[in-house]
């Protein structure tokens, strides 16, 4: 039995897994920095340990420090959250062999999802339709060729040991292919010390759908159902939904027994995501497994009625799955807007800063998982995202209609947020037709991003409003002159200021 | 005269106080007046109740007791009280409102590409430098046509806030 | 269709109704008496119009002025919410009368349901079981003896006319029959000017247990399960929840089947509730008709997954109920707990005042209805219920933990609260083991309530808390000596406190 | 000396500050050494790191800057901090922390009973008079042994907060 887990992460998600922890009697456990001293997650713990500095590398990454404190603390299990230690299998071995369970899966799982080729060829083994193209890293210019012929074109050339978009190049005509194939290479050998590529067929304007899954540690699978990720800007996901408005109840079946069949290949254990590209003939391919808690669990939670965080410490002291793949099923719909402190009218530039004011969404169908609280200081140093906004209904329809109550009840006040901008992605002909892929942003952009035509009337109550709390100011001038503290044991003169001219 | 300027954004109005009881103010703005209930309900939330409508309006003070981001529904706008001690201290510094004499960014970061060298003639709206910070890049750009004096980093180098990157003439 | 409605409330419900109003796209007017112009039913509203002093007699209760703004405004609807004037058969008439929709049902089925001897006529009728005794008023000693000996003692004398307790005498031996009859005859004269009792059976220590119904104004009628309200203080319910442990699948069916009769006989429309009493065998019986939307309406809206008052209004405005019974199931269990401002270690006396700090709970499977907010000064006109706390969960268990974590995340200063009586109700035995009725507070009194036994230990945290605040009070004097506001223009001068002795 | 005194309901401990670095306190309460992080989080709401444990605690101040109720998670506590300035205003007013001489409401509200007549001598604990406020009805109880003086009301009268309703002796 888990008695007592260390949370190695910080934010919302850190307030999420203690809220869960605190529901099953465990006692939990924050690490901080330098920076977050008086963080939420500091506050919302049993206890708490300080380990470095501000920078991630210095405090969050340090697996010897969190390791350390696990001991110190007789933490019986780590939970990585998602981000920082969370897909480093280095870190749950290094879990294991101190002897304290890593919430997640196993190194093996982590590294084989890890490696793209690798979980590629897991997947076709299983019976996971992947997108067409090779298996085998290429180093030859005609085998090359050969494979394009056969996907057919547009194809993405990949470095093998890629990411982040490097050793990356899409070709459109057959005259490219050498060049861009030659570049790839070298751009992979720069990046990775490694120049060999691998070819997919590349699918223009696809959908990004991804499917919950759990499994326990005696071979039981089951999946949670899909969450439709489309709505991304620069490849960051911005709103999530469940149902997905794409799929029918037969494609959602076969791709969830594929998710089931793709976490059993690497005999995976713990909460997972399998994630999928699917084109608009709803033709789905694996994309790749994130094997850790999503920042977008919540409307899985609220639609199948399942806390995937109790579930994942369940699974991690050795329980027997107790949810049965034909008792779940999707109750209602469910959206979630990601907030982040950032500037939509200014290139999304992040926007840090002290939290002046906030009121959060309450209410009927409204979750809102967010750390941050009036007087805060948003550090310079980690994620943007300040809160996650989850909104339920029965229909879709009432659901986007809750969502942008919600979004009318939030105001944060002292830093720019996405809001009014995620107002507008709810307002989007598109979405609101549920007919979107992950060109969404760049189609709509007219409709969803720059200022909105002047309102004079408005300005003139802000002007008004200005005008009250500066008379209330000159009030406070004439009529307070002795400050509230300390009365009795300073004088205080007041002049009166100059006025109106 | 109960008169006074505001700031809002670009436009500046005239305000005139014509009467006044506890929460209730008449006041002229320009050519218009309004008859309105104005109450702080919390610190810097006020609530204004006009011709029946409530209308919830967020003030923060940033840069002094007369300086506002004031954030309605949909805007947000930056507001300053233009009284006789503002406009003293104002005719002393004359303000041009564009570029400042050097780039810099508001948050610490990285400096991820420099796309001008020292004597570039760039214009307005381009992108001089990009810098990664809180996991996102941002771009830095010029509002008006400006000639590239000297450029203080190099890619790659780890920045602190506010500290001048690109000086611009 | 309603495209304006008048919330002729406040506090908590006046939000919550105006909330489903935004999501309807229907403009939300607040009414407001002097004590509440910074209330939060007024800031959330499109609308709001002042009608009047603090007092209720004079704001709330006025149908007149409530009228004057519904016509000026040009509302097509009022929703009185629960209270005030929810259940007042003059007002709903007045509504009709001046062409505003009322949101609940017409005066007839709130008369009818209004008048208990009528009420108790009409249920017989129906064949919705009621508890044994007099249908006719009784003014006769003879007559009185003859149905006690029938339905057997304990019994109830109550007033025809009755309420608040006043003309009830409770009779447990033949002996006091005579006695308790004249003596409730004379209270209920001089009460009410009708002397005519009529006799019940008294049930020991019942349950309190409630259907909440649907009813179009197309005589289509539905049920919505039920919600047990047994943990009460003094007749004011404090906790509620659905499932009840109390009841069967088969006693749930029959409830529900006589809680849909009841409303058909009456030609109910709108969303009301049929209380019933059930004694430990499970017998239940109609105790009266709630002709409104509840306080604890929330419970069942997370169970069955409906918007109670957006189905109100729908009803209102003519459209046919498209929930259908076959449908409806209840999906897990809720929980309310009634936060109030009150002090538990004073005999429960109500708290007004000033809100210094709120934090409210969040999270998965968390509600939390309220209306206060920091520095919001509570009246001391209105009711003292300041939130309802409402907990989901797939099962029973882990529903209390929920609702226990959630407690412990709720902190409010300035005014006392019942927040940690609540927390004892869910650590006492019976609670958890969900064998409790209308007597469980008193019959778990010693363990609910009274002070803790001391801890030296938190009392030094507390110290040392205190000290760290008056040490950074000392700082501030010494060190800021010039005020914020208005730095330029006036002069302050501090002198050093006596620090230390 | 960095020493004083601080009051919790009952309870006067001696607080004495033997080291401070920023949010870092060494303090001796009485007989006890404790080393405490002490941070203020938001207004009146503070966090206490002591022996890897995370405490929040809340301050409000209540009838002057050296007054404060302490809310713990499952305790509240009146306190007082007792330096040199409120021992010598003390020493000035002698308080017998029971009855004040007039028993009266601290809401406005209606009288519901009047349990006394003047002359009664009533028992500490006994309730004296029953007011309705906000949908409620409260008992007002005498803490000592009291002869009751004087009824200021009758029942079913409306009255005011803080009105005297009975003066007691």
């Amino acid at each position: 039995m888990i008695k007592k887990v260390l949370v190695a992460n910080r934010g919302e998600i850190a307030v999420r897994i203690m809220r869960s922890c605190r529901e099953m009697g465990i006692t939990a456990v924050a690490v901080y920095s330098d920076a977050d001293e008086a963080a939420m997650h500091v506050r919302y713990a049993d206890e708490a340990y300080h380990i470095g500095p501000a920078p991630s590398a210095e405090s969050y990454l340090r697996m010897d420090r969190i390791l350390d404190v696990a001991r110190q603390c007789k933490a019986d299990a780590i939970h990585p959250g998602y981000g920082f230690l969370s897909e480093n299998a280095a870190f749950s071995e290094k879990c294991r062999d101190a002897g304290v369970i890593f919430i997640g899966p196993g190194p093996d799982a982590i590294r084989s999802m890890g490696d793209k080729i690798t979980a590629r060829k897991n997947m076709i083994a299983a019976g996971v339709p992947v997108v067409p193209g090779t298996t085998e890293p290429i180093s030859d210019d005609t085998k090359a060729l050969d494979v394009i012929r056969e996907v057919g074109l547009p194809v993405m050339i990949k470095a093998s040991a890629g990411g982040g978009g490097k050793g990356m190049r899409l070709v459109r005509e057959e005259s490219e292919v050498a060049g861009a194939l030659r570049m790839a290479r070298s751009e992979a050998a720069s990046a990775f010390g490694n120049d060999s590529v691998y070819i997919e067929k590349f699918i223009d304007s696809p959908h990004h759908i991804e499917f919950q899954i759990l499994a326990d540690l005696h071979g039981n699978v089951i999946h949670l159902f899909e969450r439709e990720c489309s709505v991304q800007r620069r490849h960051q996901k911005i709103v999530e939904e469940t149902p997905s408005p794409l799929l029918t109840p037969e494609v959602r079946s076969a791709m969830g027994e594929a998710a089931v069949a793709a976490a059993k290949a690497v005999n995976y254990a713990g909460a997972g995501t399998i994630e999928f590209i699917v084109d608009d003939n709803r033709n789905y391919y694996f994309l790749e497994m994130n094997t850790r808690l999503q920042v977008e669990h919540p409307i899985t939670e609220r639609v199948v009625g399942v806390d995937l965080v109790k579930e994942m410490i369940r699974i991690a002291q050795g329980d027997v799955l107790w949810l049965k793949q034909e008792d779940l099923f999707q109750d209602g719909h469910a959206i979630e807007c990601r907030i982040y402190a950032e500037d939509p009218d200014n290139n999304f530039m992040p926007s840090p800063g002290r939290i002046a004011h906030i009121s959060e969404p309450k209410g009927l169908g409204v979750r809102c998982d967010g750390y941050i609280y009036e007087g805060y200081e948003i550090p310079i140093y980690y994620d943007p995202m300040i809160s996650k906004l989850i909104c339920w209904s029965r229909e879709r329809d009432a659901a986007i209609a809750r969502m942008k109550r919600a979004l009318y009840e939030y105001k944060i006040t002292g830093v720019k947020t996405n809001i009014r901008f995620l107002e507008r992605i709810m307002d989007c002909q598109d979405f609101k037709e549920g007919k979107y892929n992950t060109q969404f942003i760049e189609k709509n952009q007219d409709f969803l991003i720059g200022p909105l035509p002047s309102d004079p009337l408005n300005e003139d109550r802000a002007i008004l409003v200005a005008f009250a709390d500066y008379l209330r100011k000159v009030d406070k001038f004439e009529t307070k002159v002795i400050a509230k503290e300390g009365t009795a044991d300073w004088k205080v003169t007041g002049r009166k200021k100059n006025l109106f001219s | 005269m109960n008169t006074l300027e505001i700031s809002l954004n670009d436009r500046i109005a005239s305000v005139t106080l014509l009467e006044r009881e506890g929460n209730r103010f008449r006041v002229r703005v320009d050519e218009t007046e309004y008859d309105a209930t104005i109450i702080m309900v919390e610190r810097g939330a006020y609530l204004l109740l006009m011709d029946g409508k409530s209308y919830n309006i967020e003030l923060i003070e940033e840069g002094g007791p007369k300086k506002y981001i004031i954030n309605t529904y949909r805007y947000s706008y930056d507001a300053g009280i233009i009284d006789a001690e503002t406009r003293y201290q104002k005719s002393r510094h004359s303000d041009h409102g564009d570029d400042e004499s050097a780039i810099s960014s508001p948050m610490p970061g990285k400096v991820v590409r420099i796309l001008v060298k020292p004597g570039d003639e760039v214009k307005a709206g381009d992108t001089v430098i990009v810098v990664a910070a809180m996991k996102m890049e941002s771009e830095y750009k010029v509002k008006n046509d400006r000639l590239i004096k000297e450029i203080k980093v190099r890619e790659g180098d780890t920045i602190d806030a506010h500290q001048p990157l690109v000086i611009i003439e």
